[in-house]
């Protein structure tokens, strides 16, 4: 028998207006994209606190995902502009303490970017499938 | 511990075919304080309905999970239910395993297991949720209007007949907008002034509008049913009251400018009125132009003016006023002549855009309706229409179409050759958008009845030579050159966002898209409201668009805008941001980051404005001791949404 | 050359004069060579006050004292406490001045100018010097620093036992105060992230190999969030007890009370505390490095705030602690904020 | 029994005892700390003293109690964890760390038995070394009733004679240790007994630290609750908890349920190290809080040390290895607190 190939968990925080609706449209249209992700739909992409990043990863995901509205687009006009740069130092820090860089990732997806957010999510899962599962940060259990 | 009950819908097959329902149930079921899991074929049927509602009853549940479509469309239907149960709506909440789920994968197990994960962080955030009321708000029942071109005026007239008090401000000394500078419409060619100046004469006698011409919105303070509205009311030197246009001032006025309603083609003096039928019927001085207003300067518009109608004196005023809800209509403008200098506009006189030629065909306009060369007032026997000059150019100029500008170039060459019946017209085109009523058959009877020789191509170079203006170009479709000593050429220039729009855009928090017009809060389903509630969008401010649409446009936002001023009181989601004042420092990094400006410091804590918060919860994000969160939607519910994800 | 008598005359005066309830500076500490904090209230004890390479310690800290002290006064004394502060401090002050937490009339600012020097690192004179028993340690006019031994004097240029983030000093003498003592010397690092070169040159594996043996180290005894003068929450986000609890507190509001980590000191939960703190002081940290000194386990968590000090300034073109007005770093944003890294 | 054993052969003892598990001070990046060894060859006793007292091995900063489930239908499963340890040596003791376990034993012993505590404490032996020369400078244990040769709580002591230890043998354990390596050792001379007297005559006079009448300072402490002292001692505490729990008698824990996991319910029952310097160490879910402040928290720990912890045991809770001392951040010093006390009001 085979050994199974390792599935990464992926936990993806999607901002209502516009990553959850394109995440929608991907289903509207029946698009498919491996299930390794479970989407957390909240308000804004400004409202990701690192806590929730880090939160994540001590839980045992194996990769994180953030979407927000491209810039300018903000249902909240400019949330997401706070998330690009809390994410980017969040990012930061991650990867100096050694952390592989392709387990955290940020996104813009559009309500009307279903395809978009279909490739990010495969990509997301081909790029972690090699590492195996994150242990750096995990709780031992 | 909080009794909660769970739903899962097998949507026909949409869900059922690629989740195991029952398994879901089953594993929910033993999910801690689930005390009822059920599945059902259709839960958004009324059996399914009643389902829940039963279940809320006997099992005297606390809140209720139900796993089917997006949110976005059965939230609000679970809620009621919910709600005629007996619980708040707040104890209601959607695991979508539609969408993100069972529509997108196809391995059963894999797609089960993600839908249990994704109905127990559901069930894990309703536990939490506060049971909550709509914030209610008082409602200030009048409306601005911004803007007084045909789509303000329409917006305007609509609500004050339904019985509004509107406040209709316009920045130019007249309101008519670019419509009353038009002679005639495509595609009936009834005369634009004809049918524009009735509506304007209704708005000026209307006992509910009150209108504010040479005025500009200052500052807007406030949020939906309770808008502060500051309006610069500018100088006009005038008293209407006492004016009785006799015209003696213009003919002693020793100044001449350029007439903006005939953009440039004729000239105006320092005082004047803007056209004949302008609304309100009265004068300007304007103060750029005009030599001083001591009478040693100059003064002797006011020596021959008999009822003492002028005033040096007079000031800018600022005039509060409060509204329920806006209308922004401000319109467009046209591409300037500078960015076009390949078609030489701006250069050579004879070169003019849509707007100039209109005056040039109107009644009213410098040449009397007869249709002359600037230049040398002679009459054109070759007249190049040329279209998409500015639009469709992501290079080089404005990537979008401007809508418009086939319809109104047929209908330019068509009244030239009403005006000159040995002339000859030619249209360089890309090529003809003429969707919309009747719009087709206006083009071909250009084209048959008034014989205009469409060519499709772009131009390529455009000079004078001995009096004439030479086109060269190519037309794509037999492949040949084309050489025309033209007359006159005539450019269909691209709409833009009239001028000072993006600054408004800005003091009313409203977003702009990428080529700067007013963007709406959704592309389709809400294409007359702006993000910000309480402001809606009309005419062309919104995108390029046509009389007929500008008109629905700005009824459809007075409709909206009615919906809100008809209220006693307004509701507001009550999921709002919550400070904690044990926690919080007063840092007022909060305060930074809020796009409503909803939070402020009092006694050195934070305080948020309920009516003014949206709940985008970037001050939760940003505050470093969580003192700020957002109702139902808090760090905790989150904290235990990622645990439950990640199966823990 | 900041000299000694000079601040001690600045303190006496305020004193005297009752314009501050008291003053924070440096006393001689029974503990070998390192100083102490001292608050001194009468004019007569400015006698025990120093000044030389090794008053170390970031006195804003006690600023967050004071303030709890008087929040729970009923008739509080509303003048200034006397604060003496070197550049780095002040930069402190600048941060707490910008998140209100502190009004400028509620100090008096004492400044003091490392010149070209700064303070000494305990670890690097240890090595030095080995067991010999260090008696003075004081500064001389061309920026040297002279160790006194029972074998003698030993003359030193300052940079070879300065502490590693006086090296990488961007404000050698305070950029807000009262009154300065010493010379407005100005001094710029050639690179003042240096020191992250040699972390940030190893690969992936290495760099978390390294950490987890740092952080596995860590006891959680939270000296490093104690002695920090940003660290002045009631309650730490990462406490699992509720410590700001007053009468009106809402059950709700203990019932929100989250677990972000375990109190079990293994790996996982030491690094969300590291990593929350660190985030937590982006933009805040002004590399006063107490944390790491106070560290009993030489955990060299000043380069997890070092990092995103050299993040906020290269993507961001943020400073920390230099002006109080502007919007703290990830309350504020600009337009062109790098987005390479999103998808 | 008394024996010499020259350095060069010690490795060869560790060796001999690899059925036991080792433990002894390991030096990285200059700090010393306990920890289990492997390697015989790297085994050095020549250092100072470490961080944390061998109190981490006996007593570890996370315990496992319990681990609980609800994975079958049938209710919650408990099961308890018991440490299983091996034989053990603890080498390089010194002996105001061996004298601090004998506290922690009456802390841990007593009418009730601490059975995670006592089963890694029976099977410890410690091999104790004396302080030739103090290992810091803040040594003070002649003021409480310790000294550099103290042999309380070991089971072998060992003294720095230049090329070789002196092995002076105190319990069973110890003999045994011993005698399992008989050839090693050597029976002294009478100069090595000569040179043991004048070390240890010698090493008390290093100590240069010391509160005086010591006696009169737990009787005090019980007139001074309300001592303005404490504030004032307190102004420059910055509330961390270093002191505490790098003290080697200090014993107070905590006990968490870390739960892995809500649905099915698993997790464990832990016991941590707890801080009385923590302003949440006495918080009341009431929001209460009997020691709100930093003097009343620096008020605890002296009190405990030297009046309640004497009242019920006849022993000062210190032992005065000086660790507090060296490593408080803001040079709070326990000996002059303690003079300070002695002199109050006088």
């Amino acid at each position: 028998m085979m050994a199974e190939e390792f599935e990464p968990k992926i936990v993806a925080f999607l901002c209502k207006w516009c990553s959850s609706a394109g995440s929608d449209l991907a289903g509207v249209s029946r698009m498919q994209y491996p299930p390794n992700v479970v989407p957390i739909q909240v308000m804004c992409s400004g409202s990701v606190s690192p806590l929730y990043i880090l939160s994540a990863f001590n839980k045992g995901a194996d990769g994180v995902l953030v979407s927000g509205c491209h810039p300018g687009d903000c249902h909240y006009i400019k949330g997401n502009y706070y998330a690009r740069r809390r994410i980017a130092l969040v990012k930061q820090l991650l990867e100096y303490i050694g952390l592989e860089p392709q387990r955290f990732q940020m996104s813009w997806v559009s309500a009307a970017e279903g395809t978009k957010y279909t490739e990010i999510i495969k990509d997301f899962v081909q790029e972690l499938k090699p590492l195996g599962p994150q242990t750096k940060l995990r709780r031992a259990q | 511990m909080k009794r909660t009950g769970v739903f899962i819908c097998h949507c026909g097959i949409n869900i059922a075919g690629t989740v195991d329902v029952k398994k879901t149930a089953k594993d929910l079921s033993k999910h801690p304080g689930v005390v009822h899991s059920e599945e059902y074929v259709y839960m958004c049927s009324d059996p399914g309905q009643n389902l829940i509602i039963d279940a809320i009853k006997e099992k005297k549940l606390d809140n209720v999970v139900v796993a089917c479509c997006s949110p976005t469309l059965h939230e609000t239907t679970f809620r009621n239910t919910a709600k005629s149960a007996g619980i708040n709506t707040f104890q209601c909440e959607i695991a979508n395993i539609r969408e993100q789920c069972s529509w997108v994968h196809k391995d059963m197990d894999k797609a089960t297991e993600k839908a249990i994960k994704i109905t127990k962080s559901a069930v894990e955030r309703v536990r939490r949720n506060e049971s909550l009321e709509p914030i209610s708000i008082p409602v200030t029942r009048r409306a601005l209007v911004i803007g007084g071109g045909i789509a303000g005026i329409q917006s305007a007239l609509d609500m004050a007949n339904s019985g509004f008090e509107v406040i209709l401000v316009e920045r130019s000394p007249s309101i008519g907008g670019h419509m009353i500078q038009l002679s005639e419409t495509f595609p009936t060619l009834d005369c634009s002034q004809c049918i524009l100046t009735p509506k304007m004469v209704e708005v000026s006698k209307h006992p509910k509008i009150k209108l504010m011409t040479y005025s500009e919105v200052q500052d807007i303070s406030g949020y939906v049913g309770n808008f502060k509205v500051k309006i610069l009311k500018k100088p006009t030197y005038v008293d209407p009251d006492k004016c009785t246009l006799c015209d003696e001032c213009t003919k002693v006025c020793p100044v001449v400018v350029s007439n903006e309603f005939d953009i440039g083609l004729t000239g105006r003096r320092a005082i004047y009125i803007p056209f004949p039928q302008a609304i309100p019927a009265t004068y300007t001085l304007d103060i750029k132009n005009c030599p001083g207003l001591l009478p040693i300067a100059c003064g002797k518009c006011a020596d021959v003016c008999e009822p003492e109608a002028i005033d040096y004196d007079m000031k800018p005023e600022i005039i509060e006023e409060e509204v329920g809800a806006i209308i922004v209509a401000t319109g467009y403008d046209l591409y300037d002549k500078e960015n076009l200098a390949e078609y030489g506009y701006g250069k050579y006189a004879d070169v003019l855009d849509g707007l100039q030629f209109e005056r040039l065909c109107s009644a009213s306009g410098p040449t009397m309706g007869k249709v002359l060369r600037p230049s040398d007032h002679k009459e054109p026997k070759e007249v190049v229409f040329i279209q998409c000059a500015g639009s469709r150019d992501p290079e080089l100029h404005c990537a979008y179409c401007s809508k418009i500008c086939c319809m109104y170039t047929a209908k330019h060459a068509m009244l030239y050759k009403h005006h000159v019946h040995d002339g000859q017209a030619y249209i360089f085109y890309i090529d003809i958008r003429s969707g919309g009523k009747g719009y087709e058959e206006f083009v071909q009877r250009a084209v048959e009845e008034d014989s205009v020789l469409y060519l499709r191509g772009k131009v390529s170079k455009i000079f004078e030579e001995k009096g004439k203006i030479k086109v060269w170009g190519v037309d794509t479709l037999t492949g040949k050159d084309i050489e025309i000593d033209a007359d006159m050429v005539v450019l269909a220039t691209a709409m833009r966002p009239s001028k000072g729009a993006e600054e408004l855009a800005k003091k009313l928090k409203i977003a702009m898209d990428k080529d700067g017009f007013l963007a709406e809060a959704h592309p389709k389903l809400r294409p007359v409201e702006s993000v910000t509630s309480g402001l809606f969008l009309a005419g062309a401010a919104q995108a390029p668009k046509d009389i007929p649409e500008a008109v629905a446009q700005a009824s459809g936002a007075a409709a909206k805008a009615i919906a809100i001023l008809s209220q006693e009181r307004l509701f507001h989601a009550p999921t709002v941001a919550k400070v904690n004042l044990n926690l919080c420092t007063g840092c007022e990094m909060c305060v930074h980051v809020c796009p409503y400006d909803a939070i402020s410091l009092k006694d050195g804590k934070a305080e948020v404005n309920e009516v003014l918060c949206e709940g985008c919860g970037t001050c939760s994000a940003t505050c470093l001791r969580a003192a700020i969160q957002v109702k139902n939607l808090t760090p905790l519910q989150v904290h235990e949404m990622i645990r439950t994800s990640l199966g823990g | 050359m900041v000299n000694l008598e000079d601040l001690k005359k600045e303190a006496s005066a305020v004193l005297k004069d009752e314009k501050v309830k008291y003053v924070i500076g440096y006393q001689k500490s029974s503990n070998g060579l390192m100083p102490a904090p001292v608050f001194i209230n009468k004019p007569e004890d400015v006698e025990k006050l120093i000044w030389n390479p090794t008053c170390i310690h970031n006195l804003t800290r006690f600023l967050t004292d004071e303030r709890q002290r008087k929040i729970k006064e009923k008739h509080p004394d509303e003048r200034p406490v006397g604060l003496i502060v070197k550049g780095c401090d002040s930069r402190a002050l600048v941060v707490l001045l910008q998140e209100k937490l502190i009004s400028r009339e509620d100090v008096y600012i004492i400044g003091v100018s490392c010149e070209n020097a700064g303070v000494v690192d305990e670890k690097k004179l240890a090595k030095k010097f080995k067991d010999k028993k260090i008696e003075r340690i004081e500064f001389d006019e061309k920026d040297n620093i002279v160790v006194t031994t029972k074998d003698g004097k030993t003359k030193m240029a300052a940079s070879e036992i300065l502490a590693e983030r006086c090296l990488e000093c961007k404000a050698n003498f305070p950029v807000i105060y009262d009154v300065l003592l010493g010379e407005k010397t100005k001094r710029q690092p050639e690179n003042p992230f240096q020191s992250l070169e040699k972390i940030e040159s190893l690969s992936e594996k290495e760099r978390w190999d390294f950490w987890k043996e740092q952080l596995s180290k860590c006891i959680r005894c939270y000296a490093c969030r104690s002695v920090c003068p940003m660290c002045y929450c009631d309650e730490c986000v990462v406490d699992t007890i509720n410590f700001a609890v007053t009468a009106d507190t809402t059950a709700e509001e203990k019932a929100q009370k989250i677990k972000w980590l375990e109190k079990s000191p293994v790996l996982s939960e030491n690094f969300v505390y590291h990593f929350i703190r660190a985030i937590h002081l982006a933009g805040r940290c002004i590399d006063c490095a107490e944390c790491e000194r106070v560290c009993p386990l030489d955990i060299p968590i000043r380069f997890l705030n070092k990092k995103l000090e050299k993040a906020a300034k290269e993507l961001f073109d943020y400073d920390a602690g230099f002006d109080p007005d502007h919007p703290s770093l990830v309350a504020s944003f600009r337009d062109e904020d790098p987005e390479d890294f999103i998808r | 029994m008394e024996k010499v054993l020259a350095k060069k052969s010690f490795p060869q003892w560790v060796k001999i005892l690899s059925s036991y598990k080792i433990f002894a001070p390991v030096e990285k990046e200059n700090l010393w700390n306990y920890e289990l060894i492997e390697n015989p060859e790297k085994v050095n006793l020549d250092y100072l003293n470490t961080v944390l007292s061998p109190k981490k091995i006996i007593f570890p900063q996370r315990e496992i109690y319990l681990e609980f489930s609800a994975e079958n239908e049938d209710g919650l499963k408990v099961e308890e964890v018991l440490p299983d340890e091996k034989p053990s040596v603890i080498f390089g003791v010194r002996p105001c760390d061996a004298k601090s376990l004998t506290l922690t034993d009456k802390v841990f012993g007593g009418d009730f038995e601490d059975i995670y505590y006592w089963s890694r404490r029976k099977q410890m032996a410690l091999v104790g070394l004396s302080c030739s020369t103090p290992p810091s400078p803040n040594c003070f244990c002649l003021t409480v009733d310790g000294s550099p040769f103290s042999k309380d709580g070991l089971d072998v002591i060992m003294t720095d004679l230049g090329d070789k230890y002196f092995i002076e043998t105190l319990t069973k354990k110890g003999e045994q240790l011993v005698s399992t390596a008989k050839a090693l050792f050597k029976t002294p001379t009478e100069k090595d007994k000569k040179d043991l007297l004048k070390i240890q005559q010698e090493a008390k006079k290093l100590i240069k630290r010391q509160v005086e009448s010591i006696k009169k300072i737990p009787p005090k402490l019980k007139e001074m609750f309300d001592a303005s002292l404490w504030d004032e001692e307190s102004m420059s505490c910055i509330r961390c908890g270093i002191c505490t729990y790098l003290c080697p008698t200090c014993h107070c824990f905590d006990i968490n349920d870390e739960v892995d996991s809500h649905s099915p319910l698993k997790g464990k029952r832990i016991r941590t190290w707890d801080n009385c310097q923590f302003p949440d160490f006495t918080m009341h879910s009431s929001g209460h809080n009997p020691r709100p402040d930093k003097a009343s928290r620096l008020r605890q720990r002296i009190m405990h040390k030297f009046q309640y912890f004497v009242e019920r045991y006849k022993n000062y809770q210190c032992t005065g290895c000086g660790r507090c001392i060296s490593q408080c951040p803001v040079g709070i010093d326990i000996i002059e607190v303690l003079d300070k006390v002695r002199d109050y009001g006088a």
